[in-house]
C-alpha cells in the first residue's frame, strides 16, 4: 500500500476543500469504503450461507482452536495500539519513540500472519480443507460419529479460508508496505512533527484491517 | 407474424395482457409527448441569425409537476402491479386443491411427474418423468412444483404468461389456470448451457376427460 | 473579454522534457491515460461489435454457414457454421466487453480522467500513479478477457450475468479455464475501477479550482463523481462474488454450488447488488456529458441545475435498492418482490425529470445542431423509449412474461446504445479537439450520425416485437420452437439493419482516425463553451495550468444578459464578481 | 537370404497390423474367449419416449427400449466390456494404435453403446441424425469435455490416460449414453449378440480379465497363457 505521497499534508495550490483532510488520508478513507463493500460481500455470503446450511453448524472450538486465535486477536489488537503509539510520537516530534513502536506494529502484524499461517497448517492437518473434510482424517471421524454434520463443513470451510484467508492477505499487504515505509522513511528520519502522512494513512489502514478482524473473529470464531 | 402478445391462454393473461396495455398507453403518451416536443423544438428554436436564447435556469413550478406527475403515475403503477402480483405469485395464491405436477429440470429436459388415480405426488402410483410433454386438464388450477437438477432452468409458457426459475436446491411452486385448449410451446428461459435452445416442451391443453384418459394411458407406459 | 485568470502550463522553463515513454506509454498524464483508455476501450468496443454481428448471423440465419466463418476453428464454427457452445460464448462475452470493456471505461476511463482535473481546474489526479495503474491493471483484464476466447475450451458461457451454477460447474457448462479467467479478468477490473474511484472522488472533493464551489461544477463532473462512488462501492461487491466463483472451481469451495449446500440465488444476488448500480455507472455519466453538450447547443444555462443535481444524487442512493428487480421470477420471495417493484418504481421518476429538465434546457434556445448536440438531443430521444420500456419490466406481472426475452435485449440497448453511446459519440466529437488539438469533420459526423440513428432503430425497436411474442433471450435456434417460426423474417431483417448498423461505423472510425492526423487544426475554444479546459489551448499541455484559474460562476452561463458573446466562461471576471473565497484566503497566507 | 529376410520383415509387418487391430487375428501369443452368461429373470427395459424428435422416432418400426441391460437370446448378456487388468509383463510394448474407432449417433442413440479404445487413438464420433446432440464425456483421468454437433458432423477425439469407463452421455437426449474404455493395450473385448468375447494375441502370462457391466458391476478371472493356446473363461452375472 504505497501512498503517492507527492501532495504531503497540503495541495499544492488553494483550492476548494470539500473536506479538512489532505488527499492521501482523504484517498485512503475512499479506498477503505471500498474495503468495506468487499468484506460485506464476504461476510454477507458467510452469513446467508450459514443460516440456509443443510446441516447443523459447527459449534465454536469443535473445528477451530479458538484460545490460540485469541491470542491472535490480542496480538493484532496490540499492534492497533502500538500503531497509536506511533502516530503519536510523530506528532511529538519524538523521532526514537516512533521507530519503536512502528517496529513493534510491524513484528505485532507479522506474528498475526506467522500464527495464522500455522493455524491453517493445523486444521489442514485435522482434515478441515476449503471444500470440506478430507477423507481419512481426524474430522472424518468426528462426522462419522455424528458431531459434525459433513453437508455444512463444506460450507463452514469454504467461507472460512475465503474470509480469514482475504484477512490474511491485507494483513500481509500492511506488514509489506510497513516494511517499505520502515525503511524508507521511518529509519532515514523522514517523518517530521509536521509530515507524517504516511504514518497516519498507513494507521488508518492497520486500524480497518483490525477492526475487520475483531468482526471476523467473532462471528466466525465465538458464535 | 403478430405484432402483439400471443394468443391467451390462462386465466393470468388477462390482468397481465391488461397491465401491458395500459403501461403501453401511459408510456406512449410520455413517448408522444417527449419525442414531438423535441422535435417541435427543434424546428421551432433552431439557431438563427442574430436569435438570442432566452436566459432563464427553470422554473421551479414546472419542476414540480414533473417531478409530480411521473411519481404519482409509477407509484400508481406499483400499487396495481402488487394487487396483481400478490395473486399471481404470492406464497398464499396458490389455490387450495390444485392440481399438482412435479417439474423436474435437467440439462437439456423437462420431466414431469403426474399423480396416479390419487391425486398425489410422491406416492406409488404417481406417472413419473414423462419426457417433455405437459399434459393440463382446461379450467382446472395446476400448481407446478419445480425443481431443478443441475442448474437454473426456468418454465416459459408465452400464452400463458407463466414464467418461473426452477432453481437446484429450491422447491418453488407455480400455478395456472388454463382456458383454452390447445397445443402449445414451453421453453427454457434462463441459460442452461449449450442445449439450452433445444429445451423445449409441448403443452397440451385439454378438457378432464381427454386428460383423464391421457393419464390413464400415460399409467400403462403408453406416453404417446 | 475581462480578465482571464488561469495561465496554461505553456513555454515555461520545465516545459515538457520527459521521454516518449513517460509521456505516452507510462504516463502519469491524466490526459494522455483518458486517451489510452479511449484507444483501448473503442478497440474492445469493435470486439463487442465483432461478436454481435456472429450472433445476429445465427439468429438470422440459423445453420448456414457465415461468411468468413471459415476463418474461425474447428471448435467455434466447423465450416462456418456457429456451434451452439460458441453461441453462448458469443452472448457472453458479447455482454461482458461491451458493458466492463466498451461502455464503462469509455465513459469512466476515459472522461472522468481527461475531464475531471480539466474542469474542475486541477493540475492533475490526486494520485497520478495511482491513476495510471488503474489504466494498466484494466488492459490487463481487458486481455485476459479477450485471450480467454482462444483457450482450447473456449471462453465462458454462462451469459454475461454468469448464473451459478452453471458458472460454477465446468461439467455444466463445458468451460473450464475460460470460465477462470473471465473470473480473474473481473476481478482485475474490479481493482481497476477501484483505483480509478478513489482517484476522482479525492479530486473532486479536493482539488477544485478556488470559486468551484459544490453547485458550480458541471452537472458532467457531478454525474461522473456519483458514478464513481458507485464503482467504488459496488465492483467490490462482484470481485468478491467472482473470487468466491473462482474458489468454486479452482479449490473446490461450495458457495455456488447446492448439492453441497450452497446458494444458487447467493450469487444473483452479489451480482445484481452490484449490478443495477453497474447501469447507472453505465448511463449516468452520458447523462452527465449530454447535459452539458445540450447546454452548449442550445446557448441556453441548464434548465433546472439543482434538480438536475438532485436527480444524479437519487439515482445514486436509489440504484442501490432496486437489485431485487432482476430477479422476480428467479424464486426470490415474493413479498421481497413488491418491495423491490416499489423502489424501481420510484427510480423512474429522477430519470423522468433529467428528461424534463433537458427538454426544457432546449426550449426557447437557439439551437446549435453540432455533431454532438445532435448526437446529445438523439441521446435524450433513444433514453426516453429505453427508460419507458423499463416500466413495463418494472411492473411484477408484466415482468412475468417479458423477462428474458428480447424486450429486455431491446431495454438494454436502448438504454446502453441509444443513451450512452449515442452521448459517448456526441462526447468524442465535442472533447476531440482538446484531446487532440484538431476538429473531427462535420459533415462525415453527421451522416454516420443519421444512418447510425436510422440502422440503430431499425436493429433495436423491432426486438421489442420479439420480446412481445416470447421469443428468448440466448437462444441458438429461434426456428426450433413453432410459436417462433413465423417471427424469423423479423429476426432477418433486425440482422440486416445490425450489419448495416456494424458498417456504418466504419465512418466513424474513419472520420476519427483521419481527423487524428489531417484534421482541421482546432480553434481555442471551438464550441464556445464555458468550461475551464477550453481556456487551455489544443491540447492541453502537461500539468494544465501553471496557475489555475479563479472561478466566478456556474458553468451554464449562456445568453448572459451582461455578456457580450452568448457565452460567459467560468472564469471571466464580470465586474462585481467576488473573488473565490479560497482564492483570498491563499492570497493572506492561511491555506499555505 | 535376403528374400528371407524380406519374407521375415513382411511376416513381423503383418504381426504388427493384426496386434494393433484389436489383437484379432493376431499372430502368435495365446488367445482368451468365453462367453458371458446371465443368469435370474430377465429385466423388462422402459420404453423410450422418442415423440420429441421425429428423426430419429421414424427410424424404430417399434418402440425402441433403454440399453442398459440386453439379454440375448441364448441367455448371454451383451454389451459387457472384457479386458485385460494386468499381468502384462514389464516389457510388454502396445503397438500403436492404428485406424480410428467410430461412434455414431444414429436414431438417438449410441452405436456401439459400450466400446474401447487404445490410448491415443482417434474416435471419430459421427452424428448421422443431423440434429442437434451434444457429447458429454465426464473421464476422471482424461480430461473432460462437452461439445455439440447441430448437425451432420465427425468430431475426432483421443484419450491420454487409461480409464475404464468413461461414461458418455446426450444431454440434449436424457436417454442416450453409452460406455468408453481406453486401455493402453489393444486386449479387450466387447460381448455381442452372442454373448462371447475373444482377446488375442497375448503374450505368455497370468493375466487378470475384468469383465464389466454398466448395471452389474465387474467381476474378474485369472488366466495363464503359455503359447499360442487358446484359454476359454466364462463369466456369469445375476439379476439383481
Amino acid at each position: 500500500m504505497t501512498t503517492a505521497n507527492t501532495d504531503a499534508m497540503r495541495p499544492p495550490f488553494p483550492a476548494e476543500r470539500g473536506v479538512d483532510a489532505y488527499n492521501t488520508k482523504l484517498g485512503m478513507w475512499v479506498f477503505l469504503a471500498s474495503e468495506v463493500m468487499f468484506f460485506t460481500a464476504l461476510i454477507g455470503s458467510y452469513i446467508i450461507l450459514r443460516f440456509g446450511a443443510p446441516g447443523e453448524w459447527a459449534r465454536p472450538g469443535v473445528v477451530l482452536n479458538v484460545p490460540v486465535t485469541a491470542f491472535n486477536t490480542f496480538l493484532l489488537i496490540c499492534s492497533s495500539v502500538s500503531m497509536v503509539k506511533a502516530y503519536a510520537s510523530i506528532a511529538d516530534g519524538d523521532q526514537r519513540m516512533l521507530k519503536i513502536w512502528f517496529l513493534v506494529t510491524i513484528i505485532c502484524g507479522a506474528a498475526f500472519v506467522g500464527v495464522q499461517g500455522f493455524e491453517y497448517y493445523h486444521l489442514i492437518h485435522r482434515g478441515f480443507l476449503p471444500s470440506g473434510v478430507r477423507e481419512g482424517s481426524e474430522l472424518a471421524e468426528l462426522v462419522a460419529k455424528g458431531t459434525l454434520s459433513e453437508a455444512s463443513l463444506g460450507l463452514y470451510g469454504s467461507t472460512f479460508y475465503t474470509m480469514t484467508g482475504f484477512h490474511g492477505f491485507h494483513v500481509t499487504c500492511g506488514v509489506i508496505s510497513m516494511i517499505y515505509l520502515y525503511f524508507t522513511k521511518v529509519l532515514p528520519g523522514k517523518y517530521t512533527q509536521q509530515n507524517h502522512g504516511g504514518v497516519e494513512v498507513v494507521g488508518l489502514y492497520w486500524h480497518f484491517v483490525d477492526l475487520v478482524w475483531i468482526i471476523l473473529f467473532t462471528i466466525v470464531y465465538l458464535i | 407474424m403478430k405484432w402483439w402478445l400471443p394468443a391467451p391462454a390462462s386465466t393470468f393473461a388477462g390482468p397481465i395482457d391488461g397491465m401491458f396495455t395500459a403501461i403501453l398507453i401511459i408510456t406512449g403518451l410520455a413517448f408522444v409527448l417527449v419525442e414531438s416536443g423535441l422535435i417541435w423544438f427543434i424546428f421551432k428554436y433552431r439557431a438563427r441569425p442574430g436569435q438570442k436564447a432566452y436566459y432563464t435556469h427553470g422554473n421551479v413550478n414546472a419542476e414540480y409537476i414533473w417531478t409530480a406527475v411521473p411519481a404519482v403515475v409509477c407509484v400508481g403503477l406499483a400499487i396495481v402491479s402488487n394487487h396483481y402480483w400478490k395473486q399471481i405469485k404470492g406464497r398464499d395464491s396458490v389455490p387450495a386443491g390444485a392440481y399438482p405436477i412435479k417439474v423436474h429440470a435437467k440439462q437439456f429436459e423437462w420431466l414431469f411427474t403426474y399423480p396416479g388415480p390419487d391425486g398425489k405426488l410422491g406416492t406409488d402410483d404417481d406417472i413419473a418423468d414423462v419426457r417433455n410433454k405437459l399434459h393440463v386438464p382446461v379450467g382446472k388450477p395446476v400448481v407446478l412444483q419445480e425443481e431443478a437438477e443441475d442448474v437454473i432452468h426456468s418454465v416459459f409458457i408465452p400464452v400463458f404468461r407463466l414464467r418461473q426459475d426452477a432453481v437446484p436446491g429450491m422447491q418453488i411452486r407455480s400455478w395456472f389456470i388454463a382456458t383454452v385448449p390447445g397445443e402449445y410451446d414451453m421453453a427454457c428461459s434462463q441459460l442452461c448451457g449449450m442445449g439450452h435452445y433445444k429445451m423445449h416442451a409441448k403443452v397440451t391443453v385439454q378438457s378432464q376427460a381427454d386428460f383423464d384418459a391421457w393419464l390413464a394411458k400415460a399409467a400403462q407406459g403408453d406416453i404417446e | 473579454m475581462t480578465t482571464v485568470a488561469g495561465t496554461p502550463h505553456v513555454g515555461h522553463a520545465h516545459s515538457d522534457d520527459r521521454s516518449f515513454l513517460r509521456k505516452y506509454i507510462f504516463s502519469t498524464d491524466h490526459k494522455i491515460i483518458g486517451i489510452q483508455f479511449l484507444f483501448v476501450s473503442l478497440f474492445f468496443l469493435f470486439v463487442g461489435g465483432l461478436l454481435a454481428m456472429q450472433i445476429r448471423w445465427q439468429l438470422g440465419f440459423p445453420n448456414q454457414p457465415m461468411p468468413g466463418g471459415k476463418l474461425l476453428p474447428e471448435t467455434m464454427a466447423p465450416d462456418g457454421v456457429i456451434l451452439p457452445e460458441y453461441y453462448i460464448q458469443l452472448v457472453t462475452m458479447h455482454g461482458t466487453f461491451m458493458v466492463f470493456f466498451a461502455v464503462m471505461p469509455l465513459l469512466v476511463g476515459v472522461y472522468a480522467n481527461f475531464l475531471i482535473p480539466l474542469k474542475l481546474g486541477a493540475h492533475d489526479m490526486a494520485f497520478p500513479r495511482i491513476n495510471m495503474a488503474s489504466f494498466w491493471t484494466a488492459l490487463l483484464a481487458g486481455l485476459v478477457m479477450l485471450s480467454s476466447l482462444f483457450v482450447p475450451e473456449g471462453a465462458a458461457r454462462a451469459g454475461w450475468t454468469m448464473y451459478a451454477p452453471l458458472s460454477a460447474r465446468p461439467d455444466l457448462s463445458g468451460a473450464g479455464l475460460g470460465q477462470q479467467m473471465w473470473c480473474i479478468a473481473i476481478v482485475l477490473l474490479g481493482l481497476s475501477s477501484i483505483l480509478g474511484s478513489l482517484n476522482y472522488i479525492t479530486t473532486v472533493i479536493n482539488m477544485r479550482a478556488p470559486g468551484m464551489t459544490w453547485f458550480r461544477m458541471p452537472l458532467s463532473i457531478w454525474a461522473l463523481f456519483i458514478t464513481a462512488i458507485l464503482g467504488l462501492l459496488a465492483l467490490p461487491v462482484l470481485s468478491g462474488a467472482a473470487i468466491m466463483l473462482l474458489f468454486d472451481q479452482t479449490i473446490g469451495t461450495h458457495f455456488f454450488d447446492p448439492a453441497a449446500g450452497g446458494q444458487a440465488l447467493l450469487w444473483q444476488h452479489l451480482f445484481w447488488f452490484f449490478g443495477h448500480p453497474e447501469v447507472y455507472i453505465l448511463i449516468l455519466p452520458a447523462m452527465g456529458m449530454v447535459s452539458d453538450m445540450i447546454a452548449n447547443g442550445s446557448r441556453k444555462p441548464i434548465f433546472g441545475y439543482h434538480s438536475m443535481v438532485f436527480a444524479i444524487i437519487g439515482i445514486g442512493f436509489l440504484g442501490w435498492i432496486v437489485w431485487g428487480h432482476h430477479m422476480f421470477v428467479s424464486g426470490m420471495n415474493p413479498t421481497l418482490g413488491s418491495s423491490f417493484m416499489v423502489t424501481t418504481m420510484i427510480i423512474a421518476v429522477p430519470s423522468a425529470i433529467k428528461t424534463f429538465n433537458w427538454m426544457g434546457t432546449m426550449w426557447r434556445g437557439n439551437l446549435r445542431f453540432h455533431v454532438p448536440m445532435m448526437h446529445a438531443v438523439a441521446f435524450v430521444a433513444m433514453f426516453v423509449i429505453g427508460g419507458l420500456s423499463g416500466i413495463f419490466m418494472a411492473a411484477t406481472p408484466v415482468d412475468m412474461h417479458i423477462h428474458d426475452t428480447y424486450f429486455i435485449v431491446a431495454h438494454i440497448h436502448y438504454v446502453l446504445f441509444g443513451g450512452s453511446l449515442f452521448g459517448l459519440f456526441g462526447a468524442i466529437t465535442f472533447w476531440f479537439p482538446k484531446m487532440f488539438g484538431r476538429m473531427m469533420h462535420q459533415g462525415w459526423g453527421k451522416v454516420h450520425f443519421w444512418l447510425t440513428l436510422l440502422f440503430y432503430n431499425l436493429t433495436f425497436f423491432p426486438m421489442h416485437i420479439l420480446g412481445m411474442a416470447g421469443h428468448m433471450r440466448r437462444i441458438y435456434d429461434p426456428t426450433m420452437y413453432d410459436f417462433l417460426k413465423p417471427y424469423q423474417p423479423m429476426n432477418q431483417f433486425i440482422s440486416v439493419s445490425a450489419f448495416l448498423l456494424f458498417a456504418v461505423q466504419a465512418i466513424f472510425a474513419l472520420n476519427f482516425l483521419v481527423s487524428l492526423f489531417r484534421g482541421a487544426k482546432a480553434p481555442q475554444n471551438p464550441w464556445q463553451d464555458n468550461g475551464l479546459e477550453w481556456t487551455l489551448p489544443n491540447p492541453a499541455p502537461h500539468g494544465n495550468w501553471e496557475r489555475v484559474p479563479n472561478v466566478y460562476r456556474g458553468p451554464y452561463e449562456y445568453s448572459h444578459p451582461n455578456a457580450t458573446e452568448d457565452y460567459l466562461p467560468q472564469s471571466q471576471k464580470l465586474p462585481g464578481d467576488p473573488e473565490p473565497a479560497a482564492a483570498s484566503r491563499a492570497s493572506q497566507g492561511r491555506e499555505a | 537370404m535376403r528374400t528371407l529376410g524380406i519374407a521375415m520383415m513382411v511376416v513381423a509387418g503383418l504381426a504388427g497390423l493384426g496386434a494393433a487391430g484389436h489383437g484379432r487375428s493376431a499372430q502368435g501369443g495365446g488367445t482368451v474367449t468365453g462367453k458371458v452368461k446371465f443368469t435370474g429373470a430377465k429385466p423388462v427395459m422402459a420404453k423410450i419416449d422418442m415423440s420429441d424428435e421425429a428423426t430419429c422416432k421414424a427410424k424404430y418400426p417399434t418402440p425402441p427400449t433403454a440399453e442398459t441391460v440386453i439379454v440375448n437370446a441364448n441367455g448371454t448378456l451383451e454389451n459387457v466390456f472384457v479386458y485385460v487388468k494386468s499381468g502384462l509383463p514389464a516389457s510388454y510394448k502396445a503397438p500403436a494404435p492404428s485406424g480410428s474407432v467410430t461412434l455414431d449417433q444414429d436414431g438417438c442413440r449410441y452405436h456401439p453403446h459400450v466400446l474401447g479404445v487404445m490410448v491415443g487413438q482417434t474416435l471419430n464420433i459421427k452424428n448421422s441424425d443431423g440434429i442437434l446432440h451434444n457429447i458429454k464425456a465426464m473421464g476422471k483421468k482424461n480430461r473432460p469435455f462437452n461439445v455439440s454437433q447441430p448437425n451432420v458432423t465427425t468430431t475426432p477425439r483421443t484419450f491420454s490416460a487409461e480409464e475404464v469407463m468413461i461414461p458418455l452421455e446426450c444431454n440434449v437426449h436424457g436417454w442416450m449414453n453409452a460406455y468408453l474404455g481406453v486401455l493402453p493395450h489393444p486386449f479387450f473385448s466387447v460381448t455381442g449378440a452372442d454373448g462371447s468375447f475373444k482377446i488375442a494375441g497375448l503374450p505368455p502370462g497370468t493375466y487378470t480379465i475384468e469383465a464389466w457391466h454398466e448395471k452389474y458391476g465387474v467381476q474378474t478371472a485369472t488366466v495363464t497363457v503359455t503359447g499360442t493356446e487358446t484359454k476359454t473363461t466364462d463369466f456369469t452375472f445375476a439379476a439383481k
